[in-house]
């Protein structure tokens, strides 16, 4: 429309917004907040826009946006997007606005909080967006620091463990990943860092080459998704970061690894996909049952759900190491559910430890009395997260479990072990916070009010859309993701 | 037609929707609007059983959605099971709620159970309706948390919440294997889809083997929800639930989803070469489980949840031994006459306060259409004719009988056993004197007493369409393989009378005529007695042998998680703070070494010097022109 | 009629003379006030040259205009600065003022 | 004639009048008469500048110095009360130092100055307003601008480091 270029407009608009956000007085907490949502509610409204100029039969990039760069290096600025980036765009943009709202219980420095969450914001969208290998990786890296502060200043008591843990974490990983995107760009011939090029010429790599580069990407990702024996940053990082902030690393962050997996690792290095299928599968295998298992001993609300996280995202990798259409649609939208049952778990501990100023779980009890909305609430998106069907999880959940069925028999069968554990420590979970007698403690506990109501009720329809009818978001995957399964060479 | 079925099973959707979201306003109102909706189900569930009577079946499918050259459709089939069990969901449902009113009258909040019936129903539906495994094991578990919700419907009792849970997680360890079985069948039939399934099959050339253990993986999810052996513990704790939702869902039609789900997938289980003899072995084995432990248990409705697991093995059982049409009918007049045990039960609590049967007694004078009711039941389910029971208990051990004698012979203890207890219950909660005089029981209202008298009628009558009488109507309406003759074995039919009355005979000597035989067994027979009460002590084998491993391994990981796996993180961290020390130490004394040594020479320069750095600003001022001036003067010069 | 070199000389001792103000001045606006006869000496250094090097374009004497121009806005943010010191230290000696010294 | 060698004297009065006060503008204890010999030294310049053709400057120079800057000053030395107090040392230690560079200085500028023995110049057209104007709003237009600029923000910046909040 009227020829905008929308993908940079969508990624650079927070940008706008901090530049506002400069020059307000740090005293005018609301004209900050307004500014902050409006600028998050435009994002989100642009991605819609951005739906409506997308043809989703249509495989491959559209509206793509290609200038030079460093053209010495033959860098470019070059974005585009697909089923699988608009997927993720709109969550970050609907999370990030969503977020927003739950923001507005950080009362100290509310100026700066917003200028790193917009720029926080710049870096997802812009990591989802990218075509170019080190465009992406300065997006990636973008989005590091904001959350580096954001957990490391309002975070909770241990923040400054959490927020240096976080970020050494995953800096070291992204380490690996830029030798092994240097290493892809040397390679290639001619010399480039565009991923739509790389992939065109995916089948020039030399086997051995491709593994050693496919393990050194795997870091990367891994740390970020988590995947299990990389995953200890993720419940400190999430226990200690403020609600907001677990929302969005939860609920964005984590997809940036499989994303990669998805958009760098596969479709560029096809054998080392096939080579190191088995070994991802076993680490999926141990991330969903070693997971549950771990959010089985939990006593703290909000490390709990963080080890759940382990244990979904393990859905993901499984799906992926399936290396078939099932398994990819399910991993990809695992993806895109987890963030959006997460994301509104986090908020709902947010909700309550705000009130209570407490997680631990067994100091709570029969809350349902004291809280019904709550309650109704903890329970649909508790229920969402342990797979029950009608809701989202369970589409992906099946779709993973399928598809990893199909190409590993065994870790599948395992693995479903894990969605049993999955319901025992949801249920438990409810059990010690919802039900029994009241503990008379919370007897004047506050009910959900109308902002934080309002800021889930999205989350709400969304899962049970996707639960009820997958195909609203399968049909704008599914041409994306038969392209990667193209490139890998798996016949369709 | 179509639109018949799509109205029977929205109406609830539209019955939970107005009652969870307004149902604290609407208070009676949104109970009657659901009730309201069940009735529009039931009534369209009639139009489809003409209409499949008539001889029309209705299959519909759509795309649900697709992955790669991968298709899921979902999609509805009306046949001749699904309306007999589309008739049987919604009338025990819109009986039960009919029920309720009374039964919950005074409830806060009791609009939450309405609309938690209504979800119930909607699934229930939806499962019988679907076409295909995957769409049925949605709806699978949909039944199961609407059971959960149910069970733990009084969530301040710590019992009832545990057991809702126990029931949900019982329930998913049988789901898993169900979902291995769909992801089996998936892969090696290339469908889901019932009919499909049924004609690959047919056609046969496909290895026995995997199918077999498809058909297993399938009855592990019918395991579960049916409550068998080994994953029956579920039931029996899931009495905590209000016992008109126990009526419906774990007593008529929600366990019996896993019969209906074999009787579905009975292609599969037939193209296999052991799974019914597997579906056979654990059905006799939870029967004569669950029959023996509820001869001692006293507490009325822990009764009847055995029962209803023990007639559920039963059904399993005449599945296993080829007796389809047998499993269907028992399936049907087992909802009603069962669902009336629990609604007389729950009448029987309402109005004494107690469940222990031992502390009624008597009660025959004071709730007569209850007594009289409840009578009817065990009649029917102690199987003397002409009440439904007796007719389809008769086909289940006449399949057994022509399959395999052992388990014929099994089969008819299990229905010894069943008149017994359903009789030691009926007497000593009915007749005799009141043994405690603080219990002032009064009649329930009519709104109870009326589903009561309807149930007991489709008890009494209902096997009828399957007897001799109607020339064996019923298996000519459900059948896997058409038979064209049916011959009514006599010996069969006159040993299951005998063995009921026996079983009937035996309770009034034991608890009316000799009160003193059962405690005299009892003493003498402790372990034996101790064993049967404590259920085999099978709750406490799987909290000491799976439960607490299990607890503990999860403690352990997280102990293994937060100080190994993380420990190594930090270890990292700490080695290399070590390494830095060591450099630092390094570069301290040798490499610093060298440099100290240059700079204690400037440092000596510096003592000098250090008075130029006054922190003055206008001292620097005057330095700087110094310094201008001279390098000015060494240019002149 | 005066010699170029006449007015640079006064120029000459004008600036030297600010130096010494700002030298020994303790107060920051006698420091100021030294800044601006430093100033005036350069304008008039521009103004001469202009008049008898440059004499039919009056680019020296535009140069002023800006030196002004700018000295005008170094003594009002000076000031502000001083003023705002004074509020917080009760002090305008520079040698007092040692928060930055470390 | 005489009115050159009266124009002369009178010049070398006038310089004499600035150096002086100059002087004393930098020696007096107390820092208001510091700033009212300032004035008159200024007031010098800007015969000085008449002397020189500059009689726009001049004008300049009495407006915006005299009557901007050092109101200025005078109002910031009258908001700074403590500091003329007369039992205050006004001058630090390093006077002694302070003049023999600065005189070491005015030394070598007057040797090097004194040879630009430039008698006459080459023309004695006064260089008009309307010359100035025209320059500075065409081939000088933009330092203009931006020395607008740099009074505003002189101006904004001013307000915001001497209001109270700060």
């Amino acid at each position: 429309m009227f020829g905008l270029p929308l993908l940079s407009l969508i990624i650079f608009l927070p940008v706008l917004g901090i530049l506002i956000l400069f020059f307000i007085p740090k005293a005018q907490t609301s004209t900050i907040r307004g500014v902050s949502v409006a600028t998050t509610l435009v994002t989100f409204l642009l991605s819609l826009l951005i739906l409506a100029h997308f043809n989703t039969a249509q495989p491959g990039f559209q509206l793509e946006e290609k200038l030079s760069w460093i053209p010495q290096v033959n860098i470019n600025y070059h974005v585009g997007v697909d089923g699988l980036s608009y997927s993720m765009i709109f969550l970050t943009a609907l999370l990030c606005f969503l977020a927003c709202f739950a923001s507005f219980s950080i009362k100290d420095r509310i100026k700066e909080y917003f200028i790193f969450y917009l720029m926080l914001e710049v870096g997802m969208i812009g990591t989802f967006l990218a075509l170019d290998l080190f465009l992406f990786y300065v997006f990636w890296e973008i989005t590091l620091v904001p959350m580096y502060f954001l957990i490391g200043i309002w975070g909770g008591s241990r923040k400054e463990y959490a927020a240096i843990k976080f970020f050494l974490y995953t800096l070291a990983g992204s380490v690996f990943m830029l030798l092994g995107i240097l290493a892809l760009y040397f390679n290639s011939a001619p010399h480039t860092f565009s991923i739509v090029e790389l992939i065109a010429q995916n089948s020039l790599f030399p086997r051995l080459f491709q593994n050693i580069i496919f393990a050194a990407l795997f870091f990367g990702f891994a740390i970020k998704v988590p995947v299990f024996p990389f995953h200890t940053w993720l419940p400190d990082a999430h226990v200690e970061a403020p609600t907001p902030a677990s929302v969005l690393l939860a609920g964005v962050l984590l997809k940036m690894g499989g994303y990669g997996f998805f958009r760098i690792s596969y479709p560029i290095l096809p054998e080392a996909a096939k080579f190191f299928a088995p070994a991802i599968a076993l680490l999926a295998l141990i991330g969903i049952v070693y997971g549950a298992f771990v959010a089985m001993a939990q006593t703290d609300f909000k490390k709990m759900v963080a080890y759940s996280s382990v244990s979904h995202m393990g859905f993901v990798m499984l799906g992926l190491a399936s290396l078939n259409p099932i398994g990819f649609s399910g991993a990809y939208l695992q993806m895109f559910n987890h963030g959006i049952i997460t994301g509104a778990m986090f908020l709902l501990v947010g909700v309550l430890y705000d009130r209570a100023h407490t997680r631990d779980l067994n100091a709570f009890g029969g809350l349902r009395e004291v809280v019904p909305v709550f309650s109704g609430m903890l329970i649909f998106f508790s229920l969402a997260s342990l797979g029950l069907p009608g809701l989202s999880g369970f589409v992906s959940e099946f779709l993973s479990l399928l598809g990893g069925f199909k190409a590993f028999r065994l870790f599948t069968i395992i693995s479903v072990t894990g969605i049993i554990v999955t319901a025992g420590y949801i249920l438990f979970m409810i059990q010690r916070i919802l039900l029994g007698p009241l503990n008379p403690k919370w007897k004047s506990l506050a009910e959900i009010n109308t902002r934080e109501i309002l800021t889930l009720v999205p989350l709400l329809i969304l899962t049970l859309a996707l639960g009820v009818y997958p195909k609203l978001i399968l049909d704008i995957l599914n041409p994306g993701l038969n392209l990667i399964l193209k490139a890998i060479g798996v016949a369709n | 037609m179509v639109n018949a079925a799509y109205s029977l099973a929205l109406l609830p959707v539209v019955g939970f929707i107005v009652n969870i979201f307004f149902g604290s306003k609407l208070k009676l109102k949104g109970a009657l609007f659901s009730i309201a909706c069940i009735a529009g189900s039931f009534l369209c569930a009639c139009l489809l059983l003409r209409h499949v009577i008539a001889g029309n079946s209705i299959e519909q499918s759509a795309t649900w959605f697709t992955c790669g050259k991968y298709s899921f459709s979902a999609g509805l089939v009306i046949d001749q099971l699904t309306a007999i069990m589309l008739i049987v969901v919604t009338l025990v449902s819109l009986l039960v709620q009919i029920y309720s009113i009374g039964y919950l009258h005074g409830e806060k909040n009791s609009t939450r159970f309405f609309a938690f019936i209504s979800l119930f129903t909607f699934s229930m539906l939806g499962l019988v309706l679907a076409d295909n495994l995957i769409l049925v094991y949605v709806f699978w578990e949909l039944v199961g948390l609407c059971s959960y919700l149910l069970i733990s419907y009084w969530y301040n009792k710590p019992s009832a919440a545990l057991a809702g849970k126990k029931a949900f997680i019982t329930n998913r360890i049988g789901d898993a294997g169900f979902f291995l079985g769909i992801a089996t069948l998936f892969y090696y039939l290339g469908t889901a889809n019932f009919r499909e399934i049924a004609e690959k099959l047919h056609h046969g050339g496909f290895d026995p083997h995997i199918i077999t253990i498809a058909g297993i993986l399938l009855f592990c999810g019918a395991i579960g929800k049916s409550a068998q052996f080994p994953l029956h513990v579920w039931l029996p704790d899931a009495m905590e639930g209000p016992t008109p939702a126990s009526a419906l869902i774990h007593a008529a039609t929600m366990v019996a989803a896993g019969v209906y789900l074999t009787v579905r997938s009975y292609s599969v289980f037939s193209a296999g070469n052991f799974s019914l003899q597997f579906v056979s072995y654990i059905g006799i084995i939870t029967s004569l489980l669950a029959a023996s432990i509820a001869l001692v248990q006293n507490d009325i409705k822990k009764i009847l949840a055995y029962s209803t697991i023990s007639q559920l093995g039963l059904m399993m059982v005449a599945l296993g031994v080829g007796g389809y049409t047998a499993g269907v009918f028992h399936l049907m007049t087992h909802a009603f006459f069962k669902a009336l045990l629990f609604l007389c039960a729950g009448a029987v609590i309402h109005n004494t306060g107690v469940q222990d049967i031992r502390q009624m007694g008597g009660l025959f004078g004071k709730m007569k259409i209850t007594a009289s009711t409840c009578f009817i039941a065990c009649l029917a389910i102690a199987g003397v004719p002409p009440f439904s029971g007796f007719w389809s208990k008769d086909e289940i051990l006449l399949a057994a009988f022509n399959h395999n004698k052992v388990l014929y012979g099994l089969s008819s203890l299990v229905a010894f056993m069943t008149a017994f207890y359903m009789f030691r219950l009926y007497i000593l909660t009915f007749t005799g004197k009141p043994r405690d005089p603080h219990l002032h029981p009064h009649e329930s209202p009519k709104v109870m007493t009326w589903p009561l008298i309807i149930l007991a009628s489709l008890s009494a009558v209902s096997g009828l369409i399957g007897s001799p009488l109607t020339n064996h109507w019923f298996s000519h309406f459900i059948y896997f393989h058409p038979e064209h003759h049916i011959e009514v074995n006599y010996l069969v039919m006159y040993s299951s009378i005998a063995v009921g009355l026996l079983g009937i005979a035996m309770a009034w000597l034991f608890y009316k005529a000799c009160p003193n035989i059962p405690k005299a067994l009892a003493e003498n027979y402790k372990p034996i007695y101790n064993l049967l009460l404590n259920k085999y002590y099978i709750d406490e084998i799987y909290d000491t042998v799976i439960v607490r491993p299990f607890l503990a391994l999860t403690r352990f990981s997280f102990s293994f998680d937060s100080k190994i796996i993380d420990g190594s993180v930090n270890g990292t961290a700490t080695v290399t703070i070590w390494i830095s020390t060591i450099k630092a130490w390094i570069d301290k004394y040798i490499v610093d070494g060298l440099v100290n040594l240059t700079a204690s020479m400037v440092g000596a320069i510096g003592i000098v010097l250090r008075r130029l750095q006054s922190g003055f600003i206008q001292n620097y001022i005057l330095l700087i022109f110094t310094s201008v001036i001279i390098i000015v003067l060494l240019k002149l010069i | 009629m005066i010699p170029l070199h006449h007015y640079l000389i006064l120029s000459a001792l004008l600036f030297c003379i600010g130096l010494y103000g700002v030298f020994t001045r303790r107060s920051a606006i006698g420091i100021l006030l030294s800044l601006e006869i430093m100033l005036n000496a350069a304008n008039i250094n521009f103004v001469a040259f202009s008049k008898f090097v440059t004499p039919d374009n009056p680019i020296g004497q535009i140069f002023v205009i800006f030196t002004i121009g700018v000295s005008a806005a170094a003594a009002v943010v000076g000031l502000a600065i001083i003023v705002a010191i004074y509020r917080n230290y009760k002090t305008i000696f520079v040698d007092e003022i040692n928060i930055m010294k470390w | 004639m005489w009115s050159n060698y009266i124009a002369t004297s009178l010049f070398y009065g006038i310089a004499g009048v600035i150096v002086i006060f100059s002087i004393l503008s930098v020696t007096l204890k107390n820092i208001f008469y510091s700033a009212l010999s300032l004035i008159v030294a200024l007031l010098g310049i800007a015969a000085i500048y008449i002397y020189l053709n500059a009689e726009f400057l001049a004008l300049i120079q009495i407006l915006i110095y005299i009557g901007a800057i050092m109101t200025l000053i005078i109002f910031g030395i009258m908001l700074t009360l403590k500091i003329s107090d007369k039992t205050l040392q006004q001058h630090n230690k390093q006077q002694g130092l302070s003049f023999l560079v600065s005189g070491a200085l005015a030394a070598i500028l007057i040797l090097i100055f004194i040879r630009f023995k430039t008698t006459e110049a080459v023309s004695l057209k006064a260089v008009s307003l309307a010359d100035i104007g025209k320059e500075l709003l065409t081939t000088y237009a933009l330092p203009f601008e931006v020395i607008s600029i740099i009074l505003l923000a002189a101006l904004i910046g001013a307000v915001v480091i001497s209001s109270k909040d700060m």
